[in-house]
């Protein structure tokens, strides 16, 4: 699908200039799909692209142009209200484990105290630690190993004890 | 040459970077905090990261969060545009450590040039004429001493003040001596440091300026002289540009000792050096400033010359293109500022832009960083856009920029478009020229300027 | 696949306008999908009136303003539906009567005839005088003698006869 | 010098006048049709006056509501702009009658020059060069006679008609002898007139234009030329502007015939001679357009002249301020019309535009009639805006073009702005020359030229 960054992000901004909830586009094998959840009446400007089915590898123009939409976002309108979103505390390449040798810090069904290391973001060469604001269970990783974050991306979602 | 261009700045002057690289091939980046998403810039650059909270401190002065998103972008290299991190040579040396080029000059010529005292000290070195003064005083003798050489009236300033604080303008020697003991104690309280100078006191200064170009491979040019007294509170609002502003054989010679001066220093960019004319046409260098001016586009005009394409080759090594003896300036070219503010109070007045019209036509040029629909967000300077307008004559230039004012169309913010108009259209603007008093002395006393027109 | 961008927003323009929920388009291959939840929506409506309907900048001239949105109207958007508009059929200088010593021809309570001459505007050193093309009575005089009219411009207000 | 000035036109062209007159002091009155009332000309006029219905024979074309719509606004000149009724003698005439002053040439000059078969004539007489060809053509054995003289190809043309009706290209002897009758016939149903002629036929020929200026003094300048061979059925797309368009010799012999002959014919105002150059550069007279033409701004912006001041200047018996041997132009201009049309099929497209985003910065000029909101009325010409770039050089222009249609933003109704990326893009635009056949024969025949770009 010869879709660039210009014209998905192009998309998005219509997408939420014109309020709507999700745009799918096939061709063949390669899908694309940006969905917004639904919100209360008020104009808010948050905006979150969910499953974006990769028609090539996950690399940068194509990953810049869905974050880049969903930065500058408390990026929290989460289906569950109870669920707490860690966000990018600061922008570099996100790493799940210390280590490519090293298992990952946290995965789906992890349980975290307060402070627990998650991942870690390099950036300028330093290794920075993200820790846990909150104990509970991780329940979803949304951004993958390697990968650039910008700051304000939303990482994990942590559904806190109690 | 360089592959990608990170743009560490927003606004018309990010705009104004974007399009010179995509001119000269080169893929940009922009950069933005939370509040910028939908900056014009974030939409004219290939691609765009997030670094950060509004506060300019967490995003465009944040260097760690520039250096990461010039990493994973793969930028080789950075523009600082003005403003934020333009004459940080922290930030020119941490740029270098991370093998990215800085566009701009190197973090030394930074603090020889863009410091004012190491500035005033190579500018003694090279006779570029400075404001006579005195070096520290011993005590009000020695400042009485000096000032009888001098002549009132006389600026008695601290060491340690700067950007017109810690400064007294006294006019005869009695005022000396009755501020001399007070100012010495402000001082103190004020910097830390009780250490008072003289300096002439000018009643009613010019601001003109020298823009320079230098390659690393030993050419220097300057490419032109730009008249900027229109200011308010030290910031400038309308600049004009076009020959002969200086007076003559001082103007020759200033560009002659300039120029040497630049080219002993090994100094390697766009740069511009600002002077201080007196009533009888005498000037005196103020300071350097090592990065692209916002008015840089008065002299695009006159010359054809691309400053900011200029600034981006000669950092990646080029050849600078431009003789020593520049082709002549042509017609006179006038800038008016833009700015989303009151144009009575001068509040800032962010908002939501809800209508956007730009002038056009024959002679006139917009260099603009929002649209219609696009937010002025209140975290930073209220510069929209800018109007140049060129033609053969200063009159015509006058004339052109009246019109193109009056075509300028912005709704949902306040807007200084009035003001630029009762400059403009003031009697003295046209008889010129002005000094840096005239807006707060002329224009804004003027109870009903507008009436000036026929 | 080639997404027109231009054609999607107008169908989301579209989408919102008629206040459609869902899209489905399938070409071959090709499926585009566009999908809005319902809500109050109102806050939505401001953006269009803004780009749609710019309000007439403020500094334009007024007289201008208010005679060019006069003009080019069928400038009867009267009160009473059955009142007949007589507009100035060319453009010229208005007079009520054939010379300044002479009676207007018509005023306020006139009877008229169908071919009756109601005035004279003259353009071009020419007088073309006016005729009603109707029967009845004349309910209002619009415009002064001597002044400039634009084609289209309302001139009299006519009751028809029964 | 007038005090008002009517515009009797519509569209960037008379926005284009509106803004001549306002900065030379002339107040303006706007004339429109009843679907126009919220032009942006409307809009930017002093005055407006509504003159008739959409249809342009009932309003921009009626010309006692013209005269009239001057005659109740006190306007004392008209200035006409390109089409409509700019080349009209006849309304050149009723102008003067009413003691208005038509800005263009006297209607004299008008009739000399603008009718195609006197210029011919007159440009015989001074010497400017013609396709080779006959007079009328007694019968098939006099017009083979000729053939052999001036050699194949060759075009037979009815003396009756005109813009590429009744014309036929004969390529060889037997190819003449199988249409001569049938031409005859044809032109004598077509045109009432079955006189023929033949004129030589130039297979890829380029399109060169002169811009002229006279004024009521005796002086007369050629102030540069324009490449203008990117059309599409004789509808220019895209026009340039660069010193040394014509060959060396020929293009000053040239120009100082035509001066020479605008001259001794007492022509008096903006003019341009158009001509066909043929494959080895020799240039052949067209015909002369005695208006101001769409693609002026190319000139503007290397000359830096104001060409629609100065024919208002001139009209008003003003002496021509550039000399006779004007500076010379600086840098490469192009021009690009952005018409409300389909980019591939080229119905026109009109419509309300939603969004209006015309681009800026440096060397960036936008000559528009249109804003965001305004609707494109279905019954006239299609365009919408013009953009012009200037640089130092034509590859800088073009990258700079590139870079202007990519942030112009149109929407609402479609717009050949891809197309004109499309030949921004063509490798054969950047090597050049191109023939006036470029557009058909090599951009829209190519499956996917944007794959042309890296």
């Amino acid at each position: 699908m010869n879709i660039d960054l210009l014209q998905l992000k192009r998309l998005m901004r219509a997408m939420r200039r014109y309020d709507l909830d999700e745009v799918e586009l096939r061709e063949g094998e390669s899908t694309v799909r940006l969905r917004r959840s639904p919100r209360g009446g008020d104009a808010t400007t948050t905006f979150e692209t969910a499953a974006v089915a990769p028609a090539r590898p996950s690399h940068f123009p194509m990953d810049t142009a869905a974050r880049a939409a969903a930065s500058g976002v408390p990026a929290a309108p989460a289906v569950d209200p109870d669920l707490v979103t860690v966000t990018a505390p600061l922008i570099g390449t996100f790493y799940r484990a210390a280590s490519p040798q090293s298992r990952v810090f946290v995965e789906v069904g992890s349980t975290v105290q307060t402070g627990a290391v998650l991942c870690i973001i390099e950036a300028m060469k330093l290794m920075n630690e993200i820790e846990s604001e909150v104990a509970g269970t991780v329940v979803e990783v949304l951004v993958e190993n390697g990968r650039a974050v910008e700051f304000g991306e939303a990482l994990f979602r942590v559904r806190p004890s109690r | 040459m360089f592959r990608k261009v990170l743009i560490a700045n927003r606004g018309e002057i990010a705009v104004r970077v974007i399009r010179a690289c995509k001119e000269l091939g080169l893929r940009t980046v922009a950069v933005h905090s939370q509040c910028d998403v939908d900056a014009l810039h974030v939409r004219l650059a290939d691609e765009s990261v997030c670094i950060g909270p509004p506060a300019a401190s967490r995003s465009y002065l944040h260097i760690p969060a520039l250096v990461a998103a010039a990493e994973i972008t793969g930028a080789d290299a950075i523009h600082p545009g003005y403003g934020f991190l333009s004459e940080s040579a922290a930030f020119a040396e941490v740029c270098r450590r991370c093998q990215l080029t800085f566009i701009g000059p190197t973090p030394e010529a930074m603090r020889a040039w863009g410091d004012k005292v190491t500035a005033r000290a190579q500018a003694r070195r090279f006779g570029i004429p400075l404001l006579p003064g005195t070096d520290t005083l011993a005590d009000l003798d020695a400042a009485l001493g000096a000032a009888r050489e001098l002549g009132f009236p006389l600026m008695l300033k601290a060491s340690g003040g700067g950007g017109g604080r810690g400064l007294k303008v006294v006019r005869d020697a009695a005022a000396l001596a009755r501020a001399f003991d007070s100012a010495r104690a402000e001082a103190q309280a004020g910097f830390g440091n009780p250490a008072l100078f003289l300096e002439r006191f000018i009643e009613r200064p010019r601001h003109i300026e020298l823009q320079v170009i230098a390659d690393h491979h030993g050419h220097v040019s300057c490419v032109g002289e730009r008249e900027c007294s229109i200011q308010r509170r030290h910031q400038k609002l309308l600049e004009e540009s076009s020959p002969g502003l200086l007076a003559g054989a001082a103007h020759g010679r200033l560009i002659d000792v300039a120029v040497e001066a630049l080219r002993e220093t090994g100094y390697r960019s766009l740069g511009t050096l600002e002077f201080i004319v007196d009533e009888a046409g005498g000037a005196y260098f103020l300071e350097m400033n090592t990065r692209v001016q916002v008015e840089h586009p008065v002299t695009e005009m006159v010359t054809g010359l691309d400053l900011v394409a200029e600034q981006i080759l000669v950092a990646a090594g080029g050849r600078l293109t431009i003789p020593a003896q520049p082709p002549p300036p042509r017609g006179h070219a006038i800038e008016c500022r833009i700015n989303a503010e009151d144009p009575v109070t001068f509040a800032p007045s962010p908002g939501r832009i809800t209508e956007y019209h730009p002038p056009g036509g024959t002679g006139v040029r917009v260099d603009g960083g929002v649209y219609g629909g696009c937010v002025v967000p209140p975290y930073y300077d209220s510069l929209l856009a800018k109007v140049i307008v060129h033609a053969a004559t200063r009159p015509q230039a006058i004339a052109r920029m009246r019109r193109a004012l009056d075509e300028f169309i912005v709704e949902g913010v306040r807007t200084n478009i009035p003001l630029q108009r009762k400059i403009i259209d003031h009697p003295a603007f046209a008889s010129g020229p002005m000094s840096t008093r005239f807006l707060e002395e002329t224009v804004l006393r003027d109870p009903a300027p507008g009436a000036s027109r026929s």
